[in-house]
């Protein structure tokens, strides 16, 4: 079915234009050392680096994952190296690679949030900020930032003062809450140029034979084709309310079918997580699979079916 | 590139033959290319499940055999458990169905450049990965002595072609079925002295490693050892399968057994740390 | 395995004992009949029969269903007869049939949930009412009840001081909430005797070929193993919170393992609900199931296993 | 008991041929007892997708023929049309696989008592049920005239030994490769005249019934048809699967097509009503 009429495939978030929609989900592609062996990352829109904290983080202990019928909970408690190393050894690696990048933050207070965004100031090249507010707050009884409208806003506050230009900020929001789209409209009326929509959804696996949570953190995150239905109610919500903001779609997107009901939802990109653990080269299958099932539709952009579902 | 999975391709691979062994099922695929790549150690990471599956995450199995001249071009053999859905899927699996794996994965067992008397200690399937280095060992002018330990006489795994290449082989079961009744550890000690171990590898459950590593220690002996944690990519990408683990700097990190492992020189492990971060590691809470 | 040691598989809600700890889930059993075919009813706990509203209703329009990874979306709206209709062909059938029943209500407003209170008070041999609070409340913007502590206090209120005696109230919270914690606790303290964790995660499915949401109704329910992850998790918080008040709990349950695993987690009960779409005897199953895994692991009573996972 | 569900029974049922034809496949199974129980017009709905399944919910299929002699003792045939992933999978199972049927469910075709002049219309795998149904009004003595209808020839399902029972059978296709060009309305109006048909009975796709029974009320023809709304249960308890009917007193009422159909009197179907509660629905909001 695929013509050869020419199909333009860019996307847009604030100022950045991307040659693909297809990006990486933050924590599912590390900083993308590993899956140069699988493709090339220069494929997709960018990667979105594993959330980044100031200090060297461990992460949680062992066991840190479950499988679930068609998901899996993670609790890996944001292990990375802290921002000083990561600046040194893996955006120099991933500027050579030919990769656009996306880095994304997560802090346990507002001022580690700015403070991240004054270190990426200075950083040349980079296309983008996602912030990660699905972290709790140590200094307030260890409430996740993004389960408050205020905290939320406080933190897009801060990163914005912080990064200055015009770096696009991508706010990543927890469908954890009553009414994910008053969280949305905090965070874009305090200077989000975009939103990531889903993290995880909050879940919890017993081990039935030693009578205890499966995993060491208790409870951990459920990713994977399990949520695209709470991911698609979320991505349709939000854009509804705020048409004209982007959205980076997420959440169980596996092929392009997948991908597409996002974008007609409201997506003005997609990010591939959890998919990426059962196929390396799924981010490649889903860009390939999504560009053949637009042309088949007739679409002669990627834009014009961003929230297609809506028109009627 | 960046030196990660370097050697790792994705391929769909035909299934050769599939013979019930003991508990356990030996499995052959024709996976071209993905044979020539695969050093003792390493493993694959296989789809399970088929098209409309809930499993969404790939299974990893240590390689038992890989050969790349052969009738069939390069074949690889697993020797499956079958435990839960994905691994009982796969030891379904008929001659001609095909799946698919990416691999060869992971570090594999360093080899000596001189001839060294080696002790490899095996537990259950454990034992897959340790023929393969056996030959290598052999061949090298070593003697390789082996221990294989298992609950019962049937989840020991130890084929007469590989015995072939090991000097001496010896059996535990806890239940007595099979060989002495007791644990691996009870024979090391007198074949470490017997025959001048200069270094120990082993493979199996991370309890049976942690206990070889004790009497390796108190020996002194190199112990270079596979470890087995629960994987969810395979490929270093999730942060989900990591063991701590003293840098040269002793410096301990949560590091991937995936793509740091699985082979790993025991000495450098802090064991017994599951659902627990030890004490000092770096970025610790 | 299973030996002939006697097994005490009863279960206690409030004033009511029950000889087995497994129910129906609401709006998957109908109002019995349909599955007397398949198994005696008197085998269960009780039947949760559909909820019920004042008048009649004819629900939404089609579609109203769509099948997603290890899960499915409905969105029927409530249909049925009216609490008339009701009392006058069900609940005969129902005891006739010889199945203790819980009965499921649902209102628009407060009136609607108090009116509804006072004519069941007058029907002999029920087992308790499930307060379905998972509904929007006309008198507030639609806002769904469950998602506000204040009105799902007064729902609360308003059945306690109108059903009388000493029915059973159990309060059914939606999972879609930021902290379902807070509003357990306010249902509790307006006096439910237990909860019924978890109602269907908002969620919705896009036809990529219609352009549009494939729900008539535009979101819909999700329920199946896909979302028990999210039960699990929810009766395992509520639990710890409130170790005190039974939980009735369901998401995802088709085996006697997965019933085991929301056993550890805190209920006290299980109800089984669209496991019964893909066999209509996963009630059975799933109790023959759950009593061998109990035996084998040395219980001698149901009892002694709720919440076992949280003693360590 | 209650009546409804009451000729359904759960059985485990072995497959013992799977054939296609045309773009259908045509399987036969095993089902001891529970063949002796359908009656035309019933359908039975099967578990799909094997022990890890990412699919939760049974599929319905009507059923084609139902025998309880034979050397396999009681059988059911359907007709398959490999659509999404649960068809597939059925579609694909081979021969002595078992696979998790309940049946039979549903509301059956009326049979006149007299014998009466019978049009029977089906559009692509609907023309299954009808043939069990021809047979049966044969026997009374009826004429059966019998119109197929699908956009091509290879979604045309009419089998020699079906073709049996009917007194003429006409075929039409939207693309023309088979039979008439166009579609089964084009050909009912001559048929009606030329063979005073008494009663129509229908199964095919929504929109196709809908066309019948336009033709069937201009005429002041009974009509018999059998729905297709997608189910969740097939049994009565989820409310998923319902058509806006009226009943007796002339009240529309949401009803479950699996348990009140999905044969119905299409005169009493509210057509077109898919996405919206027509007008005047009992407990319409
Ligand atoms: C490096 C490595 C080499 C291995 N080599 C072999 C081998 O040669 N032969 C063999 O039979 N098995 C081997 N295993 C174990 C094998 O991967 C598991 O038995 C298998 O993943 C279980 O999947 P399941 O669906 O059958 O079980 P389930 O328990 O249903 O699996 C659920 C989830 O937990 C994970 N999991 C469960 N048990 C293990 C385990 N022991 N190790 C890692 N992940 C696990 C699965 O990958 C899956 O994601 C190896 C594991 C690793 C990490
Ligand atoms: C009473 C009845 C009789 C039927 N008889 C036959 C028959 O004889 N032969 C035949 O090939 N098919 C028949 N069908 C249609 C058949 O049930 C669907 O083709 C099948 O369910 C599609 O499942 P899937 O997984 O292949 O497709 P998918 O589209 O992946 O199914 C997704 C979900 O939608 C439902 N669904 C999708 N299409 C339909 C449909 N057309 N009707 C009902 N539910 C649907 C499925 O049950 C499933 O829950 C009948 C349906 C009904 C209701
Ligand atoms: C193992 C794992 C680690 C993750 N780490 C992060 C993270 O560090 N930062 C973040 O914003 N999201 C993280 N996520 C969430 C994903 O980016 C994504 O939002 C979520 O998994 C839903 O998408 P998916 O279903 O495609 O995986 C992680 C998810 C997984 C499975
Ligand atoms: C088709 C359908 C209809 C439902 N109707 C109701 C209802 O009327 N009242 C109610 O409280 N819950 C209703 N539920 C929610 C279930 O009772 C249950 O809480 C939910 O489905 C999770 O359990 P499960 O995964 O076992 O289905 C319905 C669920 C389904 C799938
Ligand atoms: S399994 Fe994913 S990092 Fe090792
Ligand atoms: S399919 Fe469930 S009521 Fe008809």
């Amino acid at each position: 079915m695929s013509d050869f009429k020419a199909f333009d495939f860019r996307t847009r978030f604030g100022t950045k234009h991307f040659p693909s929609p297809i990006f990486t989900a933050s924590g599912c592609a590390g900083y993308g050392r590993e899956l140069s062996q699988f493709f090339d990352l220069g494929e997709l829109g960018a990667v979105v680096t594993k959330s980044i904290a100031v200090k060297p983080r461990s992460g949680r202990p062992t066991p840190r994952m479950a499988e679930t019928p068609s998901g899996m909970l993670n609790s890996i408690g944001l292990q990375g190296p802290g921002i000083d190393d990561f600046l040194e050894h893996d955006i120099p690696w991933l500027q050579k690679s030919g990769a656009r990048t996306i880095v994304s933050i997560s802090g346990e207070s507002i001022e580690e949030y700015a403070s991240l965004a004054r270190r990426l100031r200075s950083v040349t090249g980079l296309s983008g900020i996602e912030v990660n507010i699905s972290c709790p707050n140590v200094e307030n009884r260890g409430l996740v930032f993004a389960c408050d409208p205020i905290a939320s806003r406080s933190v897009v506050e801060a990163v914005r003062r912080n990064i200055g230009g015009e770096l696009p900020i991508i706010v990543k929001l927890s469908p954890d809450v009553t009414d994910i789209v008053a969280i949305a409209r905090e965070v874009v009326d305090a200077g989000a140029d975009g939103l990531a929509l889903i993290n995880t959804v909050l879940g919890m696996v017993i081990d039935i034979d030693a009578r205890r949570p499966k995993l060491a953190g208790i409870t951990g995150g459920l990713s994977g084709p399990a949520i695209r239905p709470i991911a698609v109610r979320a991505i349709y919500q939000v854009h509804s309310a705020l048409p004209n903001i982007p959205i980076l779609g997420m959440g169980g997107v596996a092929s392009g079918r997948d991908a597409l009901e996002l974008v007609f939802a409201g997506a003005s990109g997609i990010s591939i997580g959890t998919a990426t653990f059962g196929n390396p080269t799924a981010a490649i299958v889903v860009k390939t699979e999504l560009e053949n099932l637009l042309k088949e539709r007739g679409f002669t952009s990627f834009t014009e079916a961003i929230g297609a579902a809506h028109e009627r | 590139m960046s030196g990660i999975n370097q050697r790792a391709i994705q391929k769909s691979v035909e299934v050769l033959s599939n013979k019930r062994v003991g508990s356990y099922h030996h499995m052959v695929f024709a996976v071209g290319e993905m044979a020539a790549r695969v050093v003792p150690g390493n493993f694959v990471a296989i789809s399970v499940g088929g098209p409309s599956s809930n499993l969404i995450l790939r299974r990893a199995f240590a390689v038992y055999r890989a050969s790349d001249r052969g009738q069939y071009g390069g074949t690889i053999e697993l020797v499956i458990a079958p435990h839960g859905s994905g691994s009982k899927w796969l030891a379904e699996r008929d001659i001609h169905d095909r799946i698919d794996m990416v691999g060869p994965l992971g570090t594999n067992f360093g080899i000596p450049k001189d001839p060294v008397n080696a002790l490899l200690v095996g537990g259950g399937y454990g034992s897959a990965p340790l023929f393969g280095l056996a030959e290598i060992l052999k061949n090298r002018g070593c003697r390789v002595d082996m221990i294989l330990g298992a609950s019962t006489a049937g989840k020991i795994y130890a084929p007469l072609e590989g015995k072939r290449s090991v000097s001496s082989l010896h059996l535990t079961t806890e239940d007595g079925s099979a060989g002495a009744k007791g644990r691996v550890t009870d024979l090391m000690v007198g074949l470490i002295e017997r025959h001048q171990v200069d270094i120990i590898y082993s493979c199996g459950p991370m309890a049976m490693l942690e206990a070889v590593d004790k009497v390796a220690m108190s020996h002194q002996l190199m112990h270079q050892c596979a470890v087995e944690e629960s994987m969810a990519c395979g490929i270093g990408v999730c942060m989900t399968c990591v063991i701590p683990i003293r840098d040269e700097s002793g410096t301990i990190k949560m590091s991937r057994s995936c793509i740091d492992g699985p082979v790993v020189d025991g000495s450098k492990v802090v064991w017994g740390s599951s659902r627990k971060i030890p004490e000092g590691t770096w970025g610790a809470p």
